[in-house]
């Protein structure tokens, strides 16, 4: 093989789905590009940009029934022509020459086997080792993916094992057979930030090692830059840009990319608002707006005053026994009115749990909710109910927080029939489309169901509805994680929007560092339950005290130089 | 473990005494008066006082009740009221025809219904697979009744291929003349079902996210159908076979009824039908017994079979 | 500002928007077989309906040909014995009387008797009035499925049992969807003292053998369509409530469900107005399975003499009849039962399948 | 294993003359259709345990198996008792060298009947604490034995307390004196029930007397399967009986499988896995060419006949009737209006329609309270009404039953009339109920059913809570006097079903007790059954003739009248 000759060439390739309507879905409109042997090609797109069919068709695992590839599609591994393979070549090349790593590692493993067990599987039937031999090298793989206590680990079954141990067993079979083509679906999307910046290092680290070729797909651009070599950007089944690493970021030619390194929060910049992806498209330069400036300052009217809010958990454990686990311990914090609180953290560490305890949402185990100087936890349910309107709550998923079954009209209106808004179904109808109105969608949404709504849609209809009954405090649990980011930008504007117009306070709770400093006022850093620094958001991320925030803040993915930075190794 | 089984023991006691109370309530509201069959067809108000002072039948019901914890408690349910035999020897004798039957069947379907659910669900789709399914859709639409009333007439009476009926003390005859036929008929009343459950089974755990990383690392279909999905499917294959365990011993009433094998399903309708309350309740309480500690046994299984399984 | 929304530019041109139940009947529509099953559920809804409302199968119960009559396609296939009739019975009986002494022959003279003088112008009425000798003509061989061991039209018969037994499995699975959906539902929302009340309530109606519930609830009721209804439903409610529970369990930490809390729904309106339609699809997929299940239950119900009474009749009561039928030869009756039975549950079990396909929202 | 028993056999034979005559490979299957109960006499009344019973037990007196009419002869005594002149005072003496059936309670002696035995097993069915379903027929019956009853007040009977009516002369003498005459003492002492046990055998066997039939009967019971198998096997220690120069019993072994389903209880005679059986109703037609012209006279059909199957055929001594409950306020009552009401449901009925459609012609209708067969009856008596529903539809119009607006009739005072029958769950009642449905619709009366097990409406009948039931009564003894106290009113509420309560007829029955069968009591009881149809507390019913077969290598088969089974003499030559 030279060096010239790519080790896998994509050629014009086109896919396309036969939905369940009979109508056929292009998912791949004749895309090409090439992945050099011991190259890392970064594949970047939002969702239904097309990238995991990408990869999915290379490995020719998309489902035979009801995917059509177009004709002249072509994909050369090493000259061979994957697409009309037999099985037994594909069967021998999968695994060996080009292997695969998934997004979910818990439901990518095989829940009833030991991890193990599925490497040294990889292994015999690759290599024709004897399961001696495979063990001894299955614990070798687990001490070189970085996993503690190989030797037992080697044993355990998938469950026992966190979030990112699974994914570095995932790993070790990936690698475990040296193959030529590595490629990563979203590996790291998963995972708590932390543990995903280990594990990018230990891709990038065995990439140099064994001299693999990485196909790397991700939606966030932000993730490439620590160890891209090139980089394709991808929206609706097309290539936009393709390009080295450097080329891309700093001299972006095509206005999606443009807006894809734009639109995403910056750790070291906060626009009055985010820049999206319209602002790209149209024919006038992007200007930058101004910079906002943020964090509480003293006077604030204190809208919410939390003081020692603890909340457990009790679990039956043997034979009379309980196990008590404590999610929340303690907490205090204050927020003010018209300004946002951000609570960072890891998963597990409890952030979410103070948002369902202040909803009243779970029982809160001791602790005082001062609601304009009302404690909300002691109240009875009857007068919480009249407090209900005055804090509402935002979910993370939004396809599971409107009711599929409702119209969004019915969503709509429901809480202000309950609370008694509006003195006629017509007048309510009319504040509904003045909502959606106002969130961004066409009255005739009203109309319609929750499914015919993309995500970014959906929250806005989350948003109107929490608007409906007016609140002081808008709780927001991880509201924009689940959105691409050129659509967490839109709805991170609307919900900067309406704090301005309406004097809205947020509880901000979210995992991503950067949307987090973006959009808070004060930061409130979250471990094991318990708060370990609260503080400014511009003080917090410049000077972090305790050494969990450091750490977090040093996992946050920034490598790639943009205007103005500087890359972190 | 053993912590946790103590406590689901423990947790037997109520459901127990609610087996009782219902057991209870429901015959000594409806189950008629036995002591109008003993009395004969001629008797004196004294004679049916008697009786029922000799059955417990006139003492209050707290204290009929109390007798019966004493019974459930001991395992000792007297003596029929019927035929005044030991209720435990008339189960000891019944239980051995009715898994003679039982047993065979079980472990016959069993091993038929995923074979043939693990093929078709490997050739999903295919001409194969939904001719099976079309059979045994048509297969479980008709009554459990048709098959034993024209089995019998057909096979064993017109054509001869199967004795009438009967059972004999030898197990070795039972099972090679008697049992064939009834086991056949039971075979296809309980395989369609259990095929397309099974078929199910085997379909969802394709499509599972482990199948595709098999896939991914180049094992053939065959073993990711035999290794991968054949473990996960077992699951609910083995929660539903030990959760049908304790029928088995009622199950097949008809085929009892109708082959004259004396089994326990043929003694329910019997001791129903004669009001022979102890042996209704030793029945019912055994079998009680049997689907708590099977669905026990399940869970414990089901942890053998799935490690991710706690058992809280 | 983001008021400006391209999102929704194509959203003028969008069809009228459906609901998961449309798209649900619309992938329904698009199953070939499913469409198929539905269609021959639906007809033989209409048949029972037609039933109930003694437009098909009325005169189930009028003896129109000689009893035990085969098919008409059959005709030559039936076994050739001869049926007594009561004037047989009558005419030996003379008979016999004639050759015994008679002179000795007494009964009740007119003097004993306190009615005499009333028997004696009951008699003359009727002798008046009496109408011509109303003797039905037989309609022998040409009845398209034969007569039962009373001469009635096996046909009818079929029809009026298709009514019955719809109606026991659809009101039985109803009935027990009823109980299992409203304590599954309390059981999964609320959980803890509830949940291990209804759960204990459950456990031990498990783990009381079917058949004895079934034989003990049977024996407590009287006959009729309505008690097995009910006694259907008192042994079946347990598999609805277990699911229902589960998926309570599941809906209720649903986010839509927090919301709804959070926006200050009541559990009752949580309860029925939020989770409930979201698990209706799983209901509706449960009630076909249940009905399919409560109509072969019927069958060997009957069979064990808990069927409907002799003004009603049954696919189970006449499969009852069979045995006997089945020894002398008399197939048609079992034949077109089990045809019609089979017919009715394989299309009912296909639909079940395309149901829960077509509202399976995981599939869009 | 069979020679060692024999061995056994033969040298237990040789201290005594019986021989034992049975080979032990003749195997002899038959079916009962409904589980047996038990086999301690004094305890069980079906006629199934009834069966097994009369082949372990030996009662003093039965019948000879040839003569017709049956003919009361000695079994275990040396010829009939003397009688005393007033009928009241019976001796039995008994023959001695009778032995019981060897069984572990004797401690390998033999042990021998005596006239105790008798004594005990007819002091048993007094025991309260047995609670004998046969006690109706010993009750008060033998002088002293009430006193003895009552001192036993809820308790056991003192058995070794002496009774002037039940005595044991000596070894072999028993002599019974009752209270009162009785003409039909013999044939009650030939019932099964009766059958001599011995005391240490039942009392070794307290707890569990139905299992260990200890008995003097040609056969002793090998195995039980309760309601699933019985196993009878030949008596070693059977006294010599030789009929026809033919030692009994000849088969060896006895199995009795209970089938309850027509359907495998037939094919399995057809199919040879059973040897004799009755015809499943359902099965009479395909078994018998039926004349029409006479129903009665029925032969094998050929594809049987040739098969060289043997049909055996007797009329059963019982009388099927449906009753009204006389006390009930709508049915029951002496007034015209009600005695039209049941007389014209009587017209409404079609009975020869049932007996042509249900019974396939195999029972001839009954025209009397007494069946042919029972000393009593009269076979000229046509007590049955007419079936003639346009006259019974006139006679209800006539007495103000009228035809309301939802077309069923009312009572005379306005009132809704609805009619409830009591009925059991089986296929065969489902037919009758069609007939009665027909019958009731032909007069526009509602009919309700009310489902029940036997006990259970047994009971609602006791508590009075019937209107109608259909019930049957098989004679206990061939005489008339036991279908004719089914109405005497002492007896309502118990065998007098229908409550029937009427002074004449009570009068005559009392009357008629003192009398010998003969004409003089014909007249009583002609008198008796005038009254009965007029007043019409039961729509008659029939009487059905059974029809047996067995295969062509069961020999001496022949059904008794009164006998349950013929097993000893029937002998199997494959």
């Amino acid at each position: 093989m030279t060096p010239l000759s790519p080790l896998l060439s994509v050629r014009n390739l086109g896919v396309s789905f036969r939905m369940e309507s009979g109508e056929h879905f292009q998912a791949l409109k004749g895309i090409s590009f090439d992945i050099a042997a011991n190259r890392t090609v970064a594949l970047v797109g939002e969702s239904g940009s097309g990238k995991s069919v990408t990869a999915m068709a290379i490995m020719r695992l998309l489902p035979d029934h009801h995917t059509t590839i177009a004709a002249g599609s072509e994909i050369l591994f090493e000259g061979r022509k994957l697409l009309q393979a037999d099985r037994h070549t594909l069967r021998a090349l999968r695994g060996r020459d080009i292997a695969m790593i998934f997004q979910d590692p818990m439901s990518s493993l095989n829940p009833v086997f030991t991890v193990g067990d599925q490497i040294i599987e990889t292994l015999m039937l690759h290599t024709g080792m004897r399961r001696k031999a495979a063990r001894q090298r299955a614990i070798a793989l687990l001490q070189e993916v970085g996993l503690p206590e190989p030797g037992r680990k080697v044993d355990a079954y998938p469950h026992q094992l966190s979030g990112g141990q699974q994914q570095r067993v995932m790993i070790a079979m990936a690698i475990a057979c040296e193959p030529k083509l590595l490629i990563a679906d979203e590996p790291t999307t998963a995972l708590d930030v932390t543990i995903q910046q280990q594990i990018l290092q230990l891709l990038a680290q065995l990439q140099k090692k064994h001299g693999m070729a990485v196909l790397f797909i991700t939606h966030d651009l932000g993730l490439v830059g620590e160890f891209a070599d090139e980089v394709i950007v991808m929206r609706h089944g097309e290539i936009r840009e393709h390009g080295p690493l450097q080329q891309v970021f700093s001299q972006p030619q095509d206005a999606y990319t443009k807006a894809l390194l734009n639109c995403r929060p910056q750790l070291d910049s906060r626009p009055a608002r985010l820049a999206v992806i319209d602002d790209f498209l149209q024919d006038q330069p992007y200007q930058p707006p101004p910079q906002r400036a943020r964090g509480y300052v003293p006077g604030d009217d204190i809208v919410l005053d939390v003081q020692g809010l603890c909340k457990s958990f009790e679990s039956r454990e043997g034979l009379f026994g309980k196990r008590v686990f404590h999610a929340v311990k303690d907490v205090s914090f204050q927020l003010a009115r018209g300004k946002t609180l951000g609570i960072v953290g890891e998963s597990g560490s409890g952030k979410t749990t103070v948002g369902l305890t202040l909803m009243r949402l779970h029982q809160a185990s001791a602790g005082r909710a001062l609601f304009n100087g009302q404690d909300i936890l002691a109240m009875s349910p009857r007068e919480f109910h009249a407090c209900k309107r005055r804090i509402q709550i935002i979910f993370q998923n939004p396809y599971a927080s409107l009711n599929p079954r409702f119209t969004v009209e019915e969503i709509l209106l429901e809480p202000m029939v309950l609370h008694g808004i509006g003195h006629s179904h017509a007048e309510r109808k009319q504040l509904a489309m003045a909502l959606l109105e106002r969130v961004g969608l066409p009255s005739r949404a009203l109309q319609k169901y929750p499914h015919e709504f993309s995500g970014g849609q959906r929250q806005r209809i989350a948003i109107a509805r929490c608007l409906t009954m007016k609140p002081d405090v808008l709780i927001c649990d991880e509201s924009v994680s689940a959105l691409d980011v050129s659509v967490q930008a839109q709805v991170l504007n609307l919900l900067q929007d309406l704090q301005d117009e309406c004097g809205l306070s947020y509880l901000f709770i979210s995992h991503d560092l950067s949307v987090v400093k973006h959009i808070s006022d004060q930061v409130m850093v979250m471990q094991q339950g318990q708060v370990v620094e609260q503080a400014n958001a511009d003080t917090l991320y410049a000077h972090p005290q305790h050494p969990y925030t450091r750490q977090l803040l040093a996992a946050i993915p920034q490598g790639w130089p943009h205007p103005g930075g500087v890359a972190l190794a | 473990m053993f912590a946790y089984i103590l406590r689901r023991l423990w947790q037997m006691v109520p459901t127990l005494f609610g087996v009782m109370l219902l057991l209870f309530v429901l015959f000594n509201w409806v189950g008629g008066d036995p002591s109008y069959i003993l009395a004969g067809k001629s008797f004196s108000a004294d004679t049916l006082a008697n009786i029922r002072h000799q059955l417990g039948l006139d003492q209050s019901l707290p204290q009929q009740f109390l007798i019966f914890v004493r019974q459930v408690l001991t395992l000792d349910f007297g003596i029929s009221w019927s035929t005044q035999q030991p209720v435990a020897e008339i189960l000891a004798s019944r239980i051995g025809p009715s898994l003679t039957l039982a047993l065979p069947m079980l472990l016959v379907s069993l091993l038929l219904s995923v074979i043939i659910a693990a093929i078709v669900a490997y050739v999903r789709g295919s001409l194969t697979d939904r001719i099976v399914t079309l059979i045994c859709t048509l297969a479980m639409s008709v009554s459990a009744l048709v098959y034993i009333i024209a089995g019998q007439y057909w096979l064993a009476h017109k054509l001869g291929w199967f004795p009438i009926l009967g059972w004999s003390d030898s197990l070795a005859t039972n099972l090679w003349y008697y049992i064939p036929l009834p086991l056949l008929l039971g075979l296809v009343v309980s395989l369609a079902p259990d095929i397309r459950f099974y078929r199910s089974c085997f379909i969802e755990e394709m499509g599972h996210d482990y199948v595709r990383t098999a896939r991914a690392k180049g094992l053939s279909e065959r073993t990711i159908m035999l290794k991968h999905v054949m473990r996960n499917a077992l699951i609910p294959v083995v929660t539903s076979l030990m959760m049908s365990l304790p029928y088995l011993f009622l199950g097949a009433l008809l085929l009892e009824r109708f082959f004259g094998i004396p089994g326990m399903g043929n003694e329910v309708l019997n001791a129903v039908d004669r009001s022979d309350f102890p042996v209704i309740k030793a029945i019912t309480i055994y079998v009680a017994l049997a689907t708590m500690l099977f669905n026990l046994l399940a869970d414990i299984v089901y942890k053998l079979i799935d490690p991710r399984v706690q058992l809280k | 500002m983001t008021n400006h929304t391209p999102l929704l530019a194509a959203d003028a041109a969008c069809p009228a928007s459906r609901s998961l139940w449309q798209l649900g009947w619309q992938r329904l529509r698009r199953d070939r077989i499913g469409l198929a099953a539905l269609w021959v559920v639906a007809a033989f809804v209409l048949l029972a309906l037609a039933g109930w409302l003694g437009l098909a199968g009325s005169h189930w119960r009028h003896e129109v040909a000689k009893p035990n009559t085969p098919p008409a396609l059959f005709k030559h296939y039936g076994p050739a014995t001869v049926e007594l009739t009561a004037a047989d019975i009558d005419a030996a009986q003379q008979h016999h009387t004639s050759t015994a002494d008679a002179s000795a022959a007494t009964g009740m003279s007119a003097e004993d008797d306190p009615l005499a003088a009333d028997m004696a112008a009951a008699q003359a009425a009727a002798a008046k009035t009496a109408p011509a000798s109303t003797a039905v003509p037989p309609h022998d061989g040409s009845l398209v499925c034969g007569s039962d061991s009373r001469g009635r039209d096996v046909l009818q018969k079929v029809i009026q049992g298709t009514a019955t037994s719809l109606l026991v499995g659809l009101s039985g699975a109803l009935l027990a969807m009823l109980i299992g959906t409203v304590l599954g539902a309390l059981s999964g929302y609320f959980g803890r003292r509830v949940d291990d009340l209804l759960m204990w309530f459950y456990s031990v109606f498990t783990s009381v053998p079917d058949m004895l519930l079934l034989l003990a609830f049977s024996a407590v009721m009287s006959r009729g369509i309505d008690t097995v209804i009910m006694v259907m439903a008192l042994t079946s409610w347990t598999g609805t409530y277990r699911l229902m529970r589960a998926e309570f369990m599941k809906h209720k930490c649903r986010e839509y469900v927090q919301a709804a809390d959070a926006i200050g729904a009541s559990h009752r309106s949580r309860m029925f107005r939020h989770i409930l339609p979201n698990v209706t699809h799983l209901l509706l997929v449960q009630f076909s399975l249940l009905t399919v299940a409560l109509i072969k239950y019927e069958a060997i119900l009957s069979f064990l003499g808990f069927g409907v009474g002799v003004t009603q009749t049954s696919w189970g009561a006449m499969l009852a009849e069979a045995p006997a039928e089945l020894l002398q030869g008399y197939w048609w009756q079992m034949a077109a039962v089990t045809l019609c039975m089979s017919l009715l549950v394989t299309a009912f079990s296909m639909l079940t399948d395309s149901l829960r396909d077509a509202l399976d929202p995981k599939v869009q | 294993m069979m020679k060692k028993r024999m061995l056994v056999a033969a040298i237990t034979a040789l201290f005594t003359m019986a021989a034992q005559a049975a080979d032990m490979n003749k195997v002899l299957r038959v079916a009962f259709n409904v589980p047996e109960t038990g086999f301690d006499p004094a305890k069980v009344s079906d006629t199934y345990s009834g069966a097994i019973i009369e082949n372990v037990f030996d009662p003093l007196v039965s019948y000879d198996y040839l003569a017709r009419p049956a003919k009361v002869i000695p079994n275990t005594t040396v010829a009939l008792p003397a009688v005393s002149a007033d009928g009241r005072v019976y001796t039995f003496k008994l023959k001695p060298g009778i032995y019981f059936a060897a069984d572990p309670v004797f401690k390998g002696q033999k042990r021998e009947l005596t006239a105790a035995d008798y004594a005990y097993a007819i002091k048993r069915h007094l025991d309260p604490t047995i609670n004998s379903p046969w006690s109706f027929l010993v009750d008060g019956r033998f002088v002293g034995a009430d006193t003895l009853v009552k001192a036993a007040g809820k308790g056991a009977l003192n058995y070794d307390s002496p009774v002037e009516g039940i005595k044991a002369l000596d070894k072999y003498t028993l002599q019974l004196t009752l209270t009162e005459g009785n003409y039909n003492f013999l044939q009650i002492l030939a019932m099964p029930a009766f059958g001599a046990v011995a005391r240490e055998a039942i009392e070794a066997y307290a707890s569990n007397t139905n299992a260990k039939p200890v008995g003097t009967g040609p056969y002793t019971l090998k195995e039980w399967k309760p309601g699933s198998k019985i196993v009878l096997e030949a008596n070693p220690n059977f006294r010599k009986l030789v009929l026809n120069g033919q030692t009994l019993p000849k088969v060896g072994r006895v199995e009795v499988s209970i089938i309850e389903e027509e359907q495998p209880l037939w094919l399995a005679f057809i199919n040879k896995q059973l040897d004799i059986s009755g015809i499943p109703q359902a099965a009479l037609q395909e078994a018998l060419v039926i004349d029409p012209k006479n129903p009665l006279n029925v032969k094998l059909q050929p594809k049987y006949a040739k098969q060289g199957i043997q049909l055996e055929r007797k009329k059963d001594l019982e009388v099927t009737y449906q009753f009204f409950n006389m006390q009930d306020p709508v049915v029951g009552g002496s007034a015209k209006e009600k005695i039209a009401l049941r007389r014209a449901i009587a017209m409404a009925f079609p009975r020869s329609e049932t007996i042509a459609a249900i019974r396939r012609g195999q029972a001839v209708p009954m025209n009397y309270v007494i069946p042919e067969g029972v000393a009593g009856h009269n076979p000229a008596f046509k007590g049955a009404v007419k079936y003639d529903p346009a006259a019974a539809n006139a006679l209800l119009d006539r007495f103000g039953y009228k035809v309301g607006a939802n077309g069923l009739r009312t009572l005379p005072d306005g009132k809704p009339l609805s009619i409830e029958m009591a009925t059991g769950t089986s296929g065969i009642e489902k037919q009758w109920n069609e007939y009665w449905q027909q019958a009731f619709d032909s007069l526009k009366i509602q009919l309700t059913f009310k489902y029940g097990k036997w006990n259970e409406l047994n009971k609602a009948n006791r508590q009075n809570k019937l209107q109608m039931w259909n019930l049957a009564w098989g004679a206990d003894y061939p005489d008339g006097e036991n279908f004719m106290q089914l109405l005497y009113s002492k007896n309502a509420g118990d065998a007098n079903s229908a409550s029937f309560r009427h002074a004449e007829y009570d009068r005559l029955f009392e009357a008629s007790l003192k009398l010998q069968d003969g004409a003089e009591r014909n007249r009583l009881y002609d008198a008796m059954n005038k009254i009965v149809v007029a007043q019409q507390p039961w729509i008659f019913g029939d009487t059905r003739i059974r029809s047996s077969l067995a295969h062509s290598y069961v020999k001496n088969f022949k059904l008794h009248p009164l006998l349950n089974t013929t097993w000893r003499y029937i002998d199997i030559q494959k």
